[in-house]
């Protein structure tokens, strides 16, 4: 089971002749994940690391049979790139890119939406299920074991430490999702946690969110009208002034709106256990589960 | 990038909203020449990239091109949330009758446009939030379709406007959406929009800010308004041209790490040891030994700093690169105060032997690390 | 019964106060028609023989319970006047207005259609049922007589010669549509066979059609598929050269497609009885009954 | 609108679409100083709005300045489907390797702009259509969210083109789009795009007509270019400015109705009795006895017309006033080719009096009109 990404996934690579496309196709490769094909429009035909390479994705999904993407193209490209995606229906369409205008973000989520599509991103590490060896994603893989738990983050390295910290506790993680750093991203926590609920394998959640924005009270807002797994939670940000952003295009605190009291007061009031540092995470999932 | 009033008004005017005339003026002489061709009274109006600037005293109004002098002379000299003060707007005085509140931003949990109206403006929305909730009018706009004329139409109905004001407040909301649509705008604003006395509508000030990562379409734009995208100090500026994060705060120990959330959490891990941050520093992913070394130059031109707390989660990162950039940095800029360096995962172990042999401590854990240089940091003090 | 307006239609008059709205709503009202409501934005509050005229259609449908539009704006206003009407779920919307640029025609259409409503035009003379006295259009009403046969059309006035010759000969309408003079307009022949199919009173059908496009064409290869009503119709233009626009934005002959021939080929093709002039509809009517 | 080849070429350059090196001349002379400048050979080409300019001679090579000239000098002269030849276009020569086919139209059934590409061009689209059907690419754009970038790739690997040039035809498909979307295209072509055989790809010639109702918003381009919409003679051009649809064809009897399909079929009525007619001429709705005058006027400006014939369908139209438009004709310009009138519907008695007491004949059909009318011509030559 999991969620988005299991044994049937076969992924396209977006933008797989560039640096950071090579890398990590070899890198999903190396972990297991079913690379299938990538594109590049004028490299068509060739390869990379035996990863056939196509021109447009159409060729790409008839030929290999694909059901995934994940786009690796330059922020000016991206939304472009995520159409293409989409409009193959390949599902989910994982944006790595960041710096995506949001205005191509929104109209990307919108069109997907419509389609039924689930975008994970943009400025998102991706998507790994460890018990079906697939990562979707720029995710270092040995970090995350597999297990009971579903993790939803909005950041990437901080959502390594944590699944470090839980591995080395001894609890393994079902599906983790990077939901994406920017303002605007194709699944909210909310949405996240209505896939998890439908599957079977998730016995517990772990929310790591953070500065700005309302989606993680609203997330709490969705718990408290009858969520029935239990649900850890660590907010980054406590100490950030207002109106900076702080490194994530997200993550800023717009007059009173977006603080992480406000955010911790929510889920707290949902019955989420909030961890106050990292490391809290695991113990509080032991005491939940 | 925010835009100043004066440049964002130029923009307005290109889309048929109406401003009330008036020039900018960088020196208290040409304030006095500008009062003296618009031949009223006038507001001399600070531009700066900050709100509040009323009540920080930067907007002041002059009967005579004499007093437009003096208030731009006060004006020009004044920093207004730490910005210098380098230019004023000498703009008609208004004769106000009624003040309007139009904005459009980016609605996250929608992921739509949002076009907010209130005909009680005159003050931030997020006071407006406050004071009349039931006064604020908000439309989604649609992703595919855009934000149509009669829909500007209906907002100005919704905002309670009689029939013979729809037509121009319409006309008010619409070319400030296609401000926002035609410059990828983060957040614009008319605040307020100016009903005078004598029944004429002119957009009083202008806030338009574009999204960062949709400059590249906007070439023309910042070539034409011939500055650099922010007010950034020079630590800033640097930063940015290296791609790294970095935001100053109030504090003296510079955080570095990887990635933004891991960024903020060892900011966070910090206070709750009892220390403050002076540096939020995000390297990004894939550091080599270079880039951590430029991170903490950069760190290290902030005079708040006192100590340094590096936070790596090893992943695409390598922990040797890093451990090598530290060093350098060490020894090259000969860093006299403490560093605390926490490093885990790809390459760990040769990292700790490079930091071991030049005499570096290393941690495993964040809240360790955390711990040690707050600890650090009251001893040097 | 009859198609698209019957006695339950309540329209609004979407620019009544020009001189065109202001005619043809008070034109309608004489005939019968149930005009509920104006717009005009900026004059909400007056009223036009009667009429309330409102700043939006939202108040105007929320006030008078209105069901359907007619638009007369200009044309640089008129997609916005019809996106409106669409917005209010108005069925159908009927666009007098000529000279609409075809990309705002496109848009508009694709928008409608999303929707489930029926675009008439735009550059219709509109609709018009006679045996409830309702008509959504600038058709003078006299001309029509109720009766059984679906009439639809690209033109005006000829329309009215065609109602004319058949209301003298006896034989009435149940509906007549004018479909619009435009290349892309909201409803095509082979669309309105099917409203005519699907409507009880409907016995026979006339197509008036004319030279550009192949919408007839398309019509007799739906006609040919089994379609159970007999067809009349008249194609003007047999004598327009290749190249000049006649009047009509549509009426242009590209190349070798759109020719009358053509037309008045597929259409005796699919079993269609095609009158060589406009009085001898009636004739072949008569014939097919 | 259609616009002359150098003037979409300029547009297109705009969009990044590649065109020969090459400049507009007027004057022979002013051809040569182009070749010079060009320093290689040259095609010296007609600029007017038809197509087959090729096969009447509107377009030589010239190797040299002089050639350049004398080339220039014949075409200036010529006319092309029975235009004047105003201006050349002095292109550098290309060396051909293959002829490429790209256009934009809109389809009317799907309702959607449609492009279009063939790797076989050089040949108009229908005579494509007609050679080979196989290699005619189409993808429709999508209403709302317009063509991208990948649908562009996709359609250069339908197209046939090798992975190595995806990119540069995608290029050019997305450059034509964005004029087609920018200028409300009626029509745009690429016809040909050449490959030359040291691998460059340029738009060889270029096609825009812009949607006449969409005009309105393309002012900047109308001001900018200098010249009248379209190549119109007097007549044309004043029916236009009169909202009068108006057009000459081969015969000689003029057809002046309300409505375009009445029209036509008015004069498809004359092709079957016999006749020819020499005018289009529809009044539209409404038309006042000014108006009716008026169409009749610029009716008899036609040397060609022998015989007018008008037929109204009275409804908004009222049939006094088109009698009174006739008879003010006839009396004030001196009508001596016979008139037919056909008038039914508002007001027709009055009419029928207006007219039976100035004598001018008077029937009830448009098939005794049609056929009365065709009787007097003939009985005229």
């Amino acid at each position: 089971m999991a969620v988005l990404v299991d044994k049937k996934t076969r992924v396209i690579v977006q933008g797989i002749t560039g640096t950071q496309g090579t890398f990590h196709a070899t890198a999903m490769l190396d972990y297991g994940t079913k690379v299938v094909a990538g594109t590049s429009p004028g490299k068509g035909g060739t390869d990379i690391k035996g990863i056939p390479v196509y021109d447009t994705v159409k060729e790409a999904k008839k030929a290999q049979d694909a059901t995934a993407s994940i786009i690796f193209v330059p922020a000016a490209f991206a939304a472009d790139a995520a159409l293409e995606a989409i409009s193959q229906g390949l599902n989910p369409v994982v944006v790595i890119t960041e710096h995506l205008p949001v205005k191509d973000e929104i109209r990307v989520i919108h069109v997907a939406f419509e389609r039924g599509i689930t975008i994970i991103g943009p400025n998102t590490p991706g998507i790994i299920t460890p018990k079906a060896k697939q990562k979707v994603g720029i995710m270092p893989g040995h970090v995350f074991a597999p297990g009971n738990v579903g993790l939803m983050s909005r950041s990437g390295t901080l959502t390594y430490e944590i699944a470090a910290g839980m591995t080395l506790a001894g609890i393994g993680i079902s599906t983790a999702i990077g939901l994406g750093g920017d303002p605007c991203v194709g699944l909210t926590p909310t949405e996240g946690l209505k896939l998890f609920r439908k599957d079977k394998e998730t016995k517990a959640i772990v929310l790591v969110g953070e500065i700005g924005g309302d989606a993680e009270e609203r997330a709490a807002a969705y718990i408290k009208e009858g969520f029935d797994l239990p649900v850890v939670a660590f907010i980054a940000g406590r100490t950030a002034p207002a109106g900076k952003r702080m490194g994530h295009a997200g993550a800023i605190i717009s007059g009173s709106t977006g603080t992480a009291e406000a955010k911790i007061r929510a889920l707290e009031d949902a019955g989420v256990a909030v961890a106050k540092r990292p490391s809290e995470v695991p113990q509080l999932l032991k005491k939940l589960m | 990038m925010k835009l100043y009033e004066m440049e964002a008004k130029e923009i307005f005017r290109s889309f048929n909203i109406t401003t009330p005339a008036g020039y900018a003026a960088k020196t208290p002489e040409e304030a006095r020449k500008r009062a003296t061709e618009i031949g009223k009274p006038v507001a001399v109006k600070a531009q700066v990239l900050a709100g509040k600037r009323g009540k920080a005293g930067g907007i002041k109004f002059a009967d005579t091109p004499d007093q437009a002098e003096a208030a731009a002379r006060d004006i020009l000299g004044m920093r207004i949330s730490d910005l210098p003060v380098e230019a004023v707007l000498v703009e008609e005085k208004l004769d106000i009758q009624q003040e309007i509140y139009i904005g459009i931003t980016v609605d996250r949990n929608e992921r739509k446009y949002v076009v907010i109206g209130s005909a009680a403006g005159g003050m931030s929305i997020e006071e407006l939030a406050v004071k009349s909730p039931e006064k604020i009018v908000k439309m989604y706009v649609d992703p595919m379709l855009g934000f149509q004329s009669y829909e500007a139409q209906e907002m100005a109905v919704a905002m309670g406007f009689p029939s013979k004001m729809v037509r121009s407040v319409a006309g008010f909301i619409l070319g400030l959406w296609n401000v926002a649509d035609a410059y990828d705008a983060e957040l614009t604003e008319i605040n307020p929009l100016i009903l005078t006395k004598d029944g004429r509508l002119l957009a009083a000030d202008a806030r338009l800010n574009i999204d960062d990562s949709a400059l590249y379409r906007h070439k023309k734009l910042i070539d034409g308004i011939k500055r650099k995208p922010a007010e950034q100090n020079e630590r800033e500026r640097l930063a940015a041209e290296h791609d790294m994060a970095y935001v100053e705060l109030d504090g003296n120990i510079a955080c570095i790490c990887n990635g933004a959330g891991l960024t903020m959490a060892t900011l966070d891990a910090v206070a709750l040891h009892g220390g403050n941050a002076s540096t939020f520093l995000d390297l990004g992913g894939g550091a080599d030994a270079e880039r951590v070394k430029k991170g903490i130059e950069i760190a290290l031109m902030y005079p708040n700093v006192r100590a340094i707390l590096v936070n790596i989660m090893g992943g695409i990162t390598r922990c040797d690169e890093v451990a090598k950039g530290v060093v350098a940095a060490r020894q090259e800029r000969g860093v006299s105060i403490p560093m605390v360096i926490r490093m885990v995962g790809t390459n760990e172990k040769q990292g700790q032997e490079i930091l071991s042999s030049a005499g570096i401590p290393f941690l495993k854990t964040m809240e360790e690390a955390a711990e040690r240089v707050v600890q650090l940091t009251k001893e040097v003090a």
